[in-house]
């Protein structure tokens, strides 16, 4: 059994390609080539070179010592953080502005939440030369305001997104009608394992580099490949996809994920997808969603901007549903709390969404010498007027 | 005989003119109303929209009506009990346009059932990918004598063309240009041309022309390459900005 | 001949220790201890670790394509601004938190003027869990509020400096003042090659690490450890200091150390101190300072709060004396446009203080064929509104 | 014979209160005025602060003087200018006390020769480390008769107060405790057992002790142990509340 995508582009029950007509021929283009384009090794070249020389990979797999004292168990963080414009988004962002080039694209569009996939965009598409628009929710903009003016010094025009709750989902919407009205020389670099086949797997599989270096970097440190138990917070998914990866087959690896309670998973104010989403298509894919019984698309809600979204990736949903990873969900405080914990006895200050992933802590007991990976998504420079609000600083 | 096929069957040379609302939109219960005045003014066809918070293949115009139906408390169950008795009144065909999620979380089948006991005679589902219609849903489809309408667009190759006839039905809904709704103004070469190329494939099945059509001269504009035309952005536009009682007088500019 | 410090502290004529007894046992302490401290292997073992899994090192360098393109040369970007913190400054506070644990310290302070290195320095206090008090001249805590942000999610105590200019010189004041009133359990973790020695040679010492991955790096990408040109901002110095080190007896390899050059050179608000310097005490060494007739030490200008300082390192001192560096001052403008340029041609935001050594490709011409490594020492997140504002974005 | 040996060794048992104060502060051409008033008022010793703009060693009060007496007009040139004739009026040991970096760019020869015209009779250069004297500036200082103080601290070793005291050629500025100077309020027992170990040690130079005397309290205190007691920002603040005509008063409250 693989907990990977089959032929089709579904995970199990989840994915596929829901679009209308008028997308057919881009997404379907980048499904006949993304595979090839991938394999060939000019593109495993160029690839691999922007992730050494450009975004700064590997990303350090890190013991956290402090942290593993404080836990009694043996911690190490992920440190995507470090990453050039400082999240794990840019994996992705590179391989989609090279696959782009090759199919001829000249304009690229994204949508973004939290706005680091925004900012990665705009600056492969700076790298490259490229036309870029980003499309970001009003409210998002409003409370990621730094990465809003680093897209504006990298060159993209940043078009607010006036509908529905005003974040991510209804920027996702915003980007695709532009792709229905810009079929052919536009490429939408979508920024999570959402949207229609073959984004969730090609998205999983830029990603994958970071499984890939945990393998062998934890080899160096443990003298084993495999960690007992994988973290990662999960908004569309992106980076727990990568994390996990190279893992999904191996039962022996545990894989936690984890999603925003915001003010608690049954408050009324949530983006706990695993908890509260039914089956159903948002965005292109067939996966779980958080949705009135009639089908229409909650509105979520979390403290962090990456996390607000009512769905996972198709791949979230199977292994959700095959229990093949556990789903825990974690309030706006308590990430927080574990987001200043980390300022405080690491000197790492992380991301709001990675804040989620490391609460996991105060809610679960590891053993002593249990060996648990923490993907360590982004870094909080975007955050800091979320976090001193919070505490009162 | 389905009401599409007969319409689009009868009098060869007649143009159609089909018309699109969103459900619920001004009022909750301006359904009927809009449907009954749509076919007196002389409308061929109708698209009744059920709402969709995410409806991402429309523009601005339908959204906002979209959202203003939902508020005003639109629901698949609630638009279903409007229209059971629609047939008393309104004789040309009915064909609801909604985006997949909410059918699904009704149930297809439960849906289509629901479909033929009111007399609605065909669906758009523009998110519902012809693979998985044909692979999953086509028996139910046809269990209900439900006519499921695909789109094609300027980029669509010919042969993909000619494979959306092979499985089509009722008619083709031709996308004038790949663009969401209520986005062009009038047409130029690029669609004209586009118009010339699909009516020379003689498909088997007759060609609508939706997306871009808002006035008389479009009307004709398009009708010239296509059996029938549909005004979707246009008439939401005339409810909001004239009231449900000027359907009449809307349909009258369109036509003549 | 060499360039680098002799037995008794000074380069060529400048250096050396020019305290108040009260300050005499530490400066003392550190300077026996020093050297020896850091040949330990466990030191060394410990430093380099945190290098690799901490601050992400190696840091890339990084072909600048489009730049080159458009200056018809070389172009290498030494990638600084990627490391933990987005600055170079990290490189020696991780060095200084160790010599101080050694050397028994529980209490640590900081002067900072850009912020980099209060942020540098609060985080590996944070690390070890050491008290952290960081002195910042009250304009700069104006201009530099995010860094103002990080220092107090890490749990640092930012001090502001009301006297003179209110910036780093002013910084650097209090923070001395702090340490003769703790002469016992206090380190002083200085931020740049100044002050009294040891200090300059220390920190140019944990800096060095710079040059040498420039070395191993330029041989696998031009088959030769030597750039023709090596170009660094100086503040302080801290920054070109590593970038030069291990550069600098080997006169094949040309030293360009950029300047501030505020609102230009002979505008009376200006940084330039090899042009406006002269010999003098700042800070317990004898270097170039902006000075009066009469010895009073002049307020500087610079739109980069971290080039915002009258003096330069002693090292910088002789490299200018003896000719050995080309020095260039880059107006406040020059230097924003080159920033902004970076972000557009090659994605990448830099800190201000970056930017004015960027801005040499307007000001001198090189040869197609010429290597010039660009020391691009942080990122630009903390200047993102002095950009935005700059440039009205 | 200078000044201040001639001072320190006449009458073994009498103490001896020193003030520093800094020229140009609060009026330009105070300088005079208080010197004079000075000595009037008893002081056996005076140290006329030299400003500078970063004075790393002194703490808010004197640094708030320095920089007003900066802007006032205050140069070293000025100072000179204004000491030029004080040997007229002013008998008691002057001493100027400043950092070295003014006086380097002044020229330190220059300095001293200046300094020796005038009648001052040493200099206390706080940043100018005792090697750097020694190798450099030794000679100078002697050939002018100008005799340079050295400081010693709770921190500094026995080894190392010896050999500063076999250097030393008028006092040792004995530093109450190691900061800078205006912060503590009397001394505690790390204090006095400090001052009691350096008593011990029976230098061969006499000490005054500087940094935390205020008041005539501590005045007694330090005097207990040392020849004598150097009071700075107290001085300086009362300058500022009380005015220059206050100074005979301020020493009385002290001295008695
Ligand atoms: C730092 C960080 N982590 C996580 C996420 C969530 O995205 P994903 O679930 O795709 O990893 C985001 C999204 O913006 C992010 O910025
Ligand atoms: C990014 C960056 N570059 C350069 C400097 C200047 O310091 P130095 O001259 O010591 O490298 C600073 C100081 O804060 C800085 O933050």
């Amino acid at each position: 059994m693989t907990y990977n995508i089959n032929e089709k582009g579904y995970y199990g029950e989840f994915g596929g390609a829901y679009i209308p007509e008028m997308l057919y021929p881009n997404v379907e283009e980048l499904r006949q080539n993304y595979l090839k384009v991938m394999v060939e090794p000019e593109f495993q070249e160029e690839f691999n070179a922007l992730l050494k020389d450009y975004v700064g990979r590997p990303s350090p797999l890190y013991f956290a010592k402090r942290l593993s004292e404080k836990y009694n168990t043996k911690i190490y963080l992920k440190r995507e953080d470090l990453n050039h414009t400082g999240a794990h988004k840019i994996n992705n962002t590179i391989g989609q502005i090279l696959m782009a080039k090759r199919l001829g694209k000249n304009r690229i569009i994204a949508e973004t939440g939290a706005g680091q996939h925004g900012v990665a965009t705009a600056t492969v598409c700076a790298l490259m030369g490229l036309e870029c628009i980003v499309y970001m929710g009003e409210i998002d903009i409003a409370r990621q305001a730094p990465n809003v003016a680093r897209m504006k010094m990298l060159g993209a025009t940043v078009v607010p997104a006036l509908s529905g709750s005003r974040t991510l989902k209804d920027a996702t919407n915003e980007a695709i009608r532009d792709w229905i009205n810009n079929p052919v020389n536009t490429h939408y670099i979508i920024g999570s394992v959402v949207g229609p086949h073959p984004y969730p797997d090609m998205v999983a599989r830029f990603q994958a580099i970071v499984s890939e270096e945990i393998q062998w970097q934890l080899k160096e440190k443990e003298d084993t490949s495999k960690p007992d138990y994988v973290v990662a917070c999960v908004g569309g998914g992106s980076n727990a996809a990568g994390a996990f990866y190279h893992f999904l087959d191996d039962t022996d690896v545990k894989l936690i994920a984890v999603e925003a309670a915001g003010r608690g998973v049954h408050s009324g104010e949530s983006a706990a997808t695993s908890v509260l989403g039914k089956e159903g298509i948002i965005h292109g894919s067939k996966t779980l969603l958080m949705q009135t019984p009639d089908g229409q698309i909650t509105e979520p809600y979390s403290i962090s901007a990456g996390l607000d979204y009512p769905g996972v990736g198709p791949m979230h949903a199977h292994l959700y549903k095959s229990g093949r990873a556990e789903f825990i969900a974690i309030t706006d405080d308590d990430a927080m709390t574990a987001g200043l914990d980390l300022c405080k006895m690491e000197g790492i200050i992380p991301a709001i969404e990675s804040s989620h992933a490391l609460a996991i802590f105060e809610h679960k007991k590891f053993q002593p010498d249990d060996v648990v990976v923490v993907s360590l998504s982004g870094r909080g420079d975007k955050d800091l007027d979320t976090y001193i609000k919070h505490f009162k600083l | 005989m389905n009401r599409i096929n007969q319409k689009l069957q009868e009098n060869n040379s007649e143009k159609l003119l089909s018309i699109y609302f969103t459900a619920g939109y001004p009022n909750l219960n301006d359904t009927t109303t809009i449907i009954q005045d749509l076919e007196k003014g002389g409308v061929g066809m109708i698209e009744i929209g059920l709402p969709f918070s995410d409806p991402l293949a429309d523009g601005p115009t339908i959204q906002a009506s979209s959202t203003q139906a939902l508020k005003n408390g639109m629901t698949t169950e609630v638009l279903f009990d409007q229209l059971k008795d629609i047939r008393k009144t309104v004789n040309i065909p009915l064909v609801i346009m909604g985006y997949f999620n909410p059918i699904m979380q009704f149930g297809v089948e439960a849906f289509c059932k629901k479909c033929k006991e009111i007399g609605i005679d065909g669906l758009i589902i523009p998110d519902l990918p012809v693979d998985v219609f044909n692979d999953q849903y086509k028996s139910i489809f046809e269990k209900y004598d439900i006519i499921n309408v695909f789109l094609i667009t300027p980029q669509t190759s010919e042969d993909r063309v000619r494979f959306i006839d092979s499985i089509s039905k009722g008619f083709i809904y031709m996308v004038s240009s790949a663009s969401v709704t209520g986005s062009s103004s009038g047409f130029g070469d690029t669609q004209t041309d586009y118009f010339k190329r699909i009516a020379k494939m003689n498909l088997k099945n007759p060609q609508v022309i939706g997306f871009g059509i808002s006035d008389h001269e479009t009307y004709i504009q398009a009708t010239k390459y296509a059996k029938g035309a549909i005004i979707g952005s246009a008439f939401i536009k005339n409810l909001s900005k004239n009231g449900v009682d000027n359907t009449a007088r809307f349909i009258h500019s369109i036509l003549n």
